[in-house]
């Protein structure tokens, strides 16, 4: 026997979405400007890339390099800034046949305040906010908010004052415990986690003797990095009980189903859109026809259904 | 844009680690716009590459399109083992073209390692416009030439080493030519450094240009901000998108 | 001009090496039972796997499975313990013409001490120690000690007292800061460092639903994980005076110069030697032709010759 | 045991997503030992997969090794793609033997799967010295035999879905052979669970046997310890040294 109905609607805080197949921030600009062949209507959501207060030209050359089944970048939150977001991309939303998730990013815990407020202060098609907790802190000494608990709960519970729509906190892996940070965000109201941003990585051009990023140290994605995600999200995933995006190194259904399997209630597709940005449509049928050989009614069937040897 | 499995035709070495692959894909021949747009390809299904590679369109004839190519690192040299009928996936055609303004101007093409596959291009579909142009081409040595040093055809080798046609740069090369020339318009494509001096010679002698320019990409259609380049102001082109063909004073390489 | 002469001759510590090439720990025995076209007299350096106290029997399979340009492993420290150890492998080191490292491990304090001491009271050719600190710790809750600054630098301190011979602290990654890590164990005393140990990971089996190795997290090693490895290399070379070990999906010369100019004095091949166990002998080959190619003398010269962009 | 770059002189499939390769070198061909040893390969440079496969030897000629494998995933896969006279890097030979003490005993051998390939080499090689066998070859359906149903040679086929030799399991088979046979002495190879099934029978039975076992190998000659599989002394055995041969009740698979 196959299925011929399967189920792959949703749900996260108390938006619904088609699927669970999201494409991650900076790796599918604000879901505009996409080459033709591509149908975004396929996906379950789209996250932008970051947003911060003023517009950011980014890093200077070169800003990205490939690895073994990785890449590293070093974009430097190049984006529009909040304000031509707002006049220029979310208008563009309303004939969207996807939801749309702004990933936010700051330098202080007021800046990603005031990014929240002015998108909230305009009416829009919208459905949440992603927390990027993984940029450096000028108020920390640089140090990136999201390795401290505390910080990343100070800054999560000021936000969620601000906005009943999805919040999102998307956790950094270069961090001792992981669950830890989850714990605190979790705490402070956050409505979902999306876990993996980048690993800290370097590359070293022998021939320049330079490295192969400008700003040295760069972040690290790809497949390489998915036995790396697969394990920070079950970890959460045994410490909190809101729902978990899990992002890292996914190019094709069968990881999908790793992820879900390990925890995460959706995930997030990043590196693979550079291959080809439609990956989404076809993960998104690779996941259907997972679920109708496996007779699977619906998705959330296999969240977290994995059978520990001890 | 579109992404297209296409069936090879030719892929043959043509000079000392460069070769020359012809495919067919009446989707991105459609498409194509002229000299300075690009492919990018996948060369198998292998995730120890996860990039694509950026490849300038050599030639477009009816739905066949050519890349001139040089066997770099793991990706080139996997792609030399192609033979025709196996499938290569292409994305394309992706940036944008020359604009040969050819009324006002009297176009001057060069070519440097790499990059003489958009300028033969260019070349090719001036000289079937009937538009008189001068090339130049260099390399490091005679064995990276598969064109022949024709100064009388206005076609202008030159090596490092002068094993042939002019012994120096193309920058030497330029030198020559531009003496005899007015209302000259620089066309180059080639290495960053090549690149630069021809950058800063036209500056000062109030040459107008274009340079098709190259840099690290992810994407290659503007979704990823990697192919950033220094504009002059504080800012950064997109090289996939907003070029790779920019005036010579839009770019700084410094 | 071409180069005839390269010198690859390497100190750590009081110690010559005939060259910067070692292999890993847990990756190439204990120098013991090599297949007979292993040239070890190639090597600057052979790391023992980890002993411990007690024989261990180490964990049930699966034990590793193969990642994208990486491999899991959760061996569980399978060793035959000390005492086997000096009576059956020492007597062998007589006739051994390379440099032995005794990696040590233990679950407390206490066993890492009698390791040592043991390996202490009898006289050997042993030129030095290199503690694995990434194990869980029972006195601290199963928590590596190796995450903890103040922790590390006591364990240090202690072993320092022990022992004249080559103290060597090999890092774990799985921390928020290296250089805190690095900086304790520096000033505890260590000569040197190795980074980096393995990369906490975890894979999904889909069809059996099931972790793909037995104790769900295991180690991530291979190229995968170089750009990690290279970054924290560089991190602790900017902390701490003492040389760097560096190890990490190193499989050729290139990846070894990026490793020497990122600032280690010395390397490890550890994933790499299942490929093929040889490898070493390849490696100090290439590094020769390169020092060669470059004309470089000594290959000293390359040590944290980086220049940054910034 | 040594490490060869060897030619490859025959890469064909031989039944449903089952291939057989042969390939020249005098160095592991010397070396072999019997039925049992296995190989461990490398398709190509590729660190997308660092990890070498192991692969029986399915039969050894003057300095021609032969294995058999079928289509799992990318590495099984691109195997398929090698020609004759291409190369491919071989470690090996790698393992313990069987080991038929064959004055005493009446072999049955079993193979299921991909396990049939050292099951097959072992038959022929017991042939040559004029020992009679009985041999048992599993599979899920026809399409993946490639022999034929031979009763009266002793040569049982069984499918899952009878669609050749016996409508069941090796068990099933093994059962209907034992009937006629005295001092039988099992060796099999297989998927763990068909070898889990057959122990467990052996033991009521008290026959005796010899299993070539299965484990993850990341290096195949002792220095990773990956390969463990459970002894029946609360350790384990390392497949790639101690084994793949054990006797039946020296493995746990509980
Ligand atoms: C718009 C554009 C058009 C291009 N057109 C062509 C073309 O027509 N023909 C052609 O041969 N190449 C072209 N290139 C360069 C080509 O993409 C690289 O040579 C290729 O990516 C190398 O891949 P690889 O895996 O073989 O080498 P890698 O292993 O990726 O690199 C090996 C070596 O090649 C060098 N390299 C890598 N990328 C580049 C690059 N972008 N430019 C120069 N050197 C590089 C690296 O520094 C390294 O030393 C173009 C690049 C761009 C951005
Ligand atoms: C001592 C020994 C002898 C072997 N002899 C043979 C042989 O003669 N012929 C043959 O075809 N195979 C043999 N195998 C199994 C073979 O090594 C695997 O099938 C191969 O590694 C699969 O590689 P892959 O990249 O194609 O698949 P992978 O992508 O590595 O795996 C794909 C699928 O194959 C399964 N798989 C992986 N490894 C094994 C394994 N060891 N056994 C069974 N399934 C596995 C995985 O569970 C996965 O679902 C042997 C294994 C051992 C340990
Ligand atoms: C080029 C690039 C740019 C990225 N930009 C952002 C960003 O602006 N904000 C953010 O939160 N994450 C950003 N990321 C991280 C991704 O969203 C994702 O977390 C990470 O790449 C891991 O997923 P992957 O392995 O599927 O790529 C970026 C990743 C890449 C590769
Ligand atoms: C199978 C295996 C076993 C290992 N065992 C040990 C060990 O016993 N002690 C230790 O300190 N490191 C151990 N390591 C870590 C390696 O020594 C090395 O730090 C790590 O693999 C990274 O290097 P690589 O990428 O070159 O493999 C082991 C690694 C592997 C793959
Ligand atoms: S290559 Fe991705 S934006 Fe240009
Ligand atoms: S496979 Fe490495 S010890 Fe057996």
């Amino acid at each position: 026997m196959r299925l011929d109905l399967t189920d792959l609607t949703c749900k996260i805080g108390s938006v619904k979405f088609k699927n669970p197949v999201f494409t991650a921030s900076g790796t599918f600009s604000y879901g505009n400007d996409l080459p033709e062949f591509v149908d975004i209507s396929m996906l379950g959501a789209i996250i932008t890339k970051s947003i911060t207060y003023e517009l950011r030209v980014g890093n200077p050359p070169p800003r990205i390099v490939e690895t073994p089944s990785g890449m590293l970048n070093s974009i430097g939150l190049a984006n529009i800034g909040v304000n031509n977001f707002i006049k220029d991309i979310i208008p563009l939303y309303k004939n969207i046949d996807t939801k749309i998730i702004v990933n936010i990013a700051g330098s202080t815990n007021d800046e990603y305040i005031k990014v929240l407020k002015d998108i909230e202060s305009v009416s829009s098609d919208i459905v949440g906010y992603e927390i990027n907790i993984s940029c450096p802190n000028v108020e920390h000494g640089g140090m990136e908010l999201g390795v401290d608990a505390k910080l990343s709960n100070k800054l999560i519970t000021e936000l969620r004052k601000q906005t009943e729509k999805l919040l999102i906190v998307k956790l950094t892996p270069n961090v001792t415990d992981i669950s830890k940070i989850a714990e605190a965000v979790e705490e402070a109201g956050a409505d979902a986690i999306s876990a993996i941003n980048t690993v800290i990585g370097m590359g070293i051009d022998i021939v320049k003797r330079k490295p192969t990023i400008y700003k040295t140290y760069a972040g690290l994605s790809g497949p390489a990095i998915k036995p790396i995600a697969l394990a920070m999200v079950h970890k959460i995933s045994k410490t909190v009980s809101i729902p978990i995006i899990g992002i890292g190194g996914i190019v094709n259904g069968e990881n999908v189903v790793e992820f879900l399997l390990a925890g995460a209630s959706a995930i997030q597709i990043g590196t693979a859109n550079f291959r080809n940005p439609n990956v989404g449509e076809i993960i998104v049928d690779e996941l259907n026809q997972y679920l109708k050989e496996n007779e699977i009614l619906h998705y959330s069937e296999l969240i977290g259904k994995l059978n520990l040897y001890e | 844009m579109i992404i297209d499995k296409s069936e090879i035709i030719e892929n043959i070495q043509i000079a000392d680690g460069i070769w020359q692959m012809v495919f067919k894909s009446s989707g991105i021949a459609d498409r194509y716009l002229g000299a300075g747009q690009f492919v990018s390809i996948l060369v198998d299904d292998n995730w120890e590459h996860p990039i694509r590679r950026p490849m300038s369109i050599a030639d477009v004839k009816d739905n066949k399109v050519s890349i001139i190519y040089k066997v770099f690192g793991s990706v080139t040299q996997s792609l030399t083992q192609l033979k025709s009928e196996d499938y290569i996936d292409v994305l394309g055609p992706l940036g944008n073209t020359f604009n040969v303004d050819y009324n006002l101007i009297y176009p001057i093409l060069i070519g440097g390692g790499i990059g003489l596959s958009p300028i033969l291009n260019l070349s090719k579909s001036l000289a079937q416009k009937g538009i008189g142009v001068t090339t130049i081409i260099g390399a490091k040595t005679s064995n990276e030439h598969f064109l022949q040093h024709n100064p009388n055809n206005n076609m202008f080798l030159c090596t490092d080493d002068g094993t042939v046609g002019i012994n120096g740069t193309v920058i030497e090369a330029l030198n020559i030519v531009l003496k005899d020339i007015k209302n000259p318009k620089i066309f180059a494509c080639g290495p960053e450094p090549m690149l630069f001096s021809i950058q800063k010679m036209l500056d000062k002698k109030s040459i107008p240009g274009q340079f098709s320019v190259e840099s690290c990409m992810a994407c290659g259609m503007g979704i990823c901000q990697g192919c950033a380049i220094p504009n002059n102001n504080n800012g950064y082109h997109l090289v996939c998108k907003a070029g790779p063909v920019f005036e010579t004073n839009e770019v700084r390489f410094d």
